[in-house]
């Protein structure tokens, strides 16, 4: 499994009922998840028209679709890579360990 | 996604999981759906009732709104494999 | 029990300590939940005026905030109704279900 | 809603779930308005300290805030009630 | 521990595995987190400039995270001293108890 | 935090279920990130590729959040524990 570049989540023994394994997967569907729908949220804003005249997708808005799902996709993976280059875990998401 | 590292037990509870996840999902798209479509096609408050250009609005809303989902789900599948493929070699 | 005119979410044994019964009327109560936010917060964007130089309701504020809220509530109705029709649960919302 | 299908052990288990669920709902309520407020009343940064206008804006913003979210409530819970009757007959 | 000027959440025997003060800790450290989520964005939205010319923070922008973060935090706990006072707990936010 | 109160196993059962919460809230930040930048910097879809300029967009603009994350975070922490001595009086 290899989504955003990274391995299976490390194995965080969190104590509950459910083996590491499972929770490592469950992990991986839900990131899975969450790109996804900001991808349908972020593309519906760039690529459909509101003026909803009819209900099915035209020409211009499937390739729109199409395309922006690409680079979508395209950019989350440099992006994570990037984060990566920088080990960023440590960095500014990490803004609230010093709580 | 390959569960095959998972022995049986651990392959149930996935599935359980995993459904009940999948209609927490499904209700959130559509409430989600709901809120979209109120928000561009419902402006006019003179009224309670939806006007019949509201209801049309909401209905060819909703229709795009689904193919639309449809659509991405099938570039992202696509995609999604295409990586995997990569990766793991 | 039937908003958006469903039925009791189907049981779905799923694994945990509480009862089918339990986890099915949880999942009503966050689904009626989520629905009341969004009215909350649809609704504030279209109807509350944001110069606030008072802190009530005005007239026009409160009568727009009624009406708000049964259309909300009669599209959601509507919107349900057509999903149910669609048999939408395999439909698009399943974009994902191929992975 | 009705809970009179639950065996005594579900009603208690439900009512201490849902307490919980209260207690969040209510803080994630705050914050929302906090961030609501703030974003509309608060545009100048050349200074640290609240100017007197924006905090005044923000108390009404809030008081706005509560009193709409009281109102959506009443209308939500008639038309909510009013919808179970139908479809219960 | 006082965030927002309140105690420790109320003991609330939630029934699950973990003692009162682990989910009341828990509690406190995911509203903390949310507030600092909710200030992320909302400063990024307030002082970052959108055309990306570089990736460095300006002096300009740096100055304006600054503030931004001390207003923010100084109007959350206003509005937080604010609704204790109302005992909002029994208000507006209830709207949804009478269900 | 002070979580001093705490006997042994409540602190190992707090330090478990923080540890997979941040890693949760990383994953969050991560993706807010990717979806905030790409709607700023990609708004050509005549082509699927991202242009040299797009990607130098999103480069900047992720470098540019995790700066201003960081800084929220150093200023957050000081307000926080100012705030904690004050009350803790």
């Amino acid at each position: 499994m290899s989504f955003l570049g990274r391995g299976p989540a490390a194995p965080s023994s969190a104590g509950s009922l459910s083996s590491e394994r499972v929770e490592a997967a469950i992990q991986e569907v839900e990131l899975i998840t969450d790109v996804f729908n900001r991808i349908v949220s972020s593309c519906h804003s760039k690529c459909i028209n509101q003026r909803y005249l009819d209900g099915e997708l035209s020409k211009g808005e499937s390739v729109c679709i199409d395309r922006c799902v690409a680079k979508f996709f395209d950019a989350n993976k440099k992006m994570g890579e990037k984060l990566q280059a920088m080990g960023a875990s440590a960095g500014g998401a990490g803004g609230l360990t010093s709580l | 996604m390959d569960f095959s590292q998972m022995n049986a037990a651990e392959q149930a509870q996935m599935s359980r999981i995993l459904e009940k996840k999948q209609m927490q999902d499904f209700l959130k798209m559509y409430s989600n759906l709901v809120e979209r479509c109120f928000t561009t096609c419902c402006n006019d408050f003179t009224s309670k009732a939806l006007s019949s250009k509201e209801e049309q609005c909401l209905s060819h809303c909703a229709d795009k709104f689904l193919k639309h989902s449809e659509r991405v789900g099938a570039r992202f599948a696509e995609l999604n494999a295409e990586q995997m493929g990569v990766t793991d070699k």
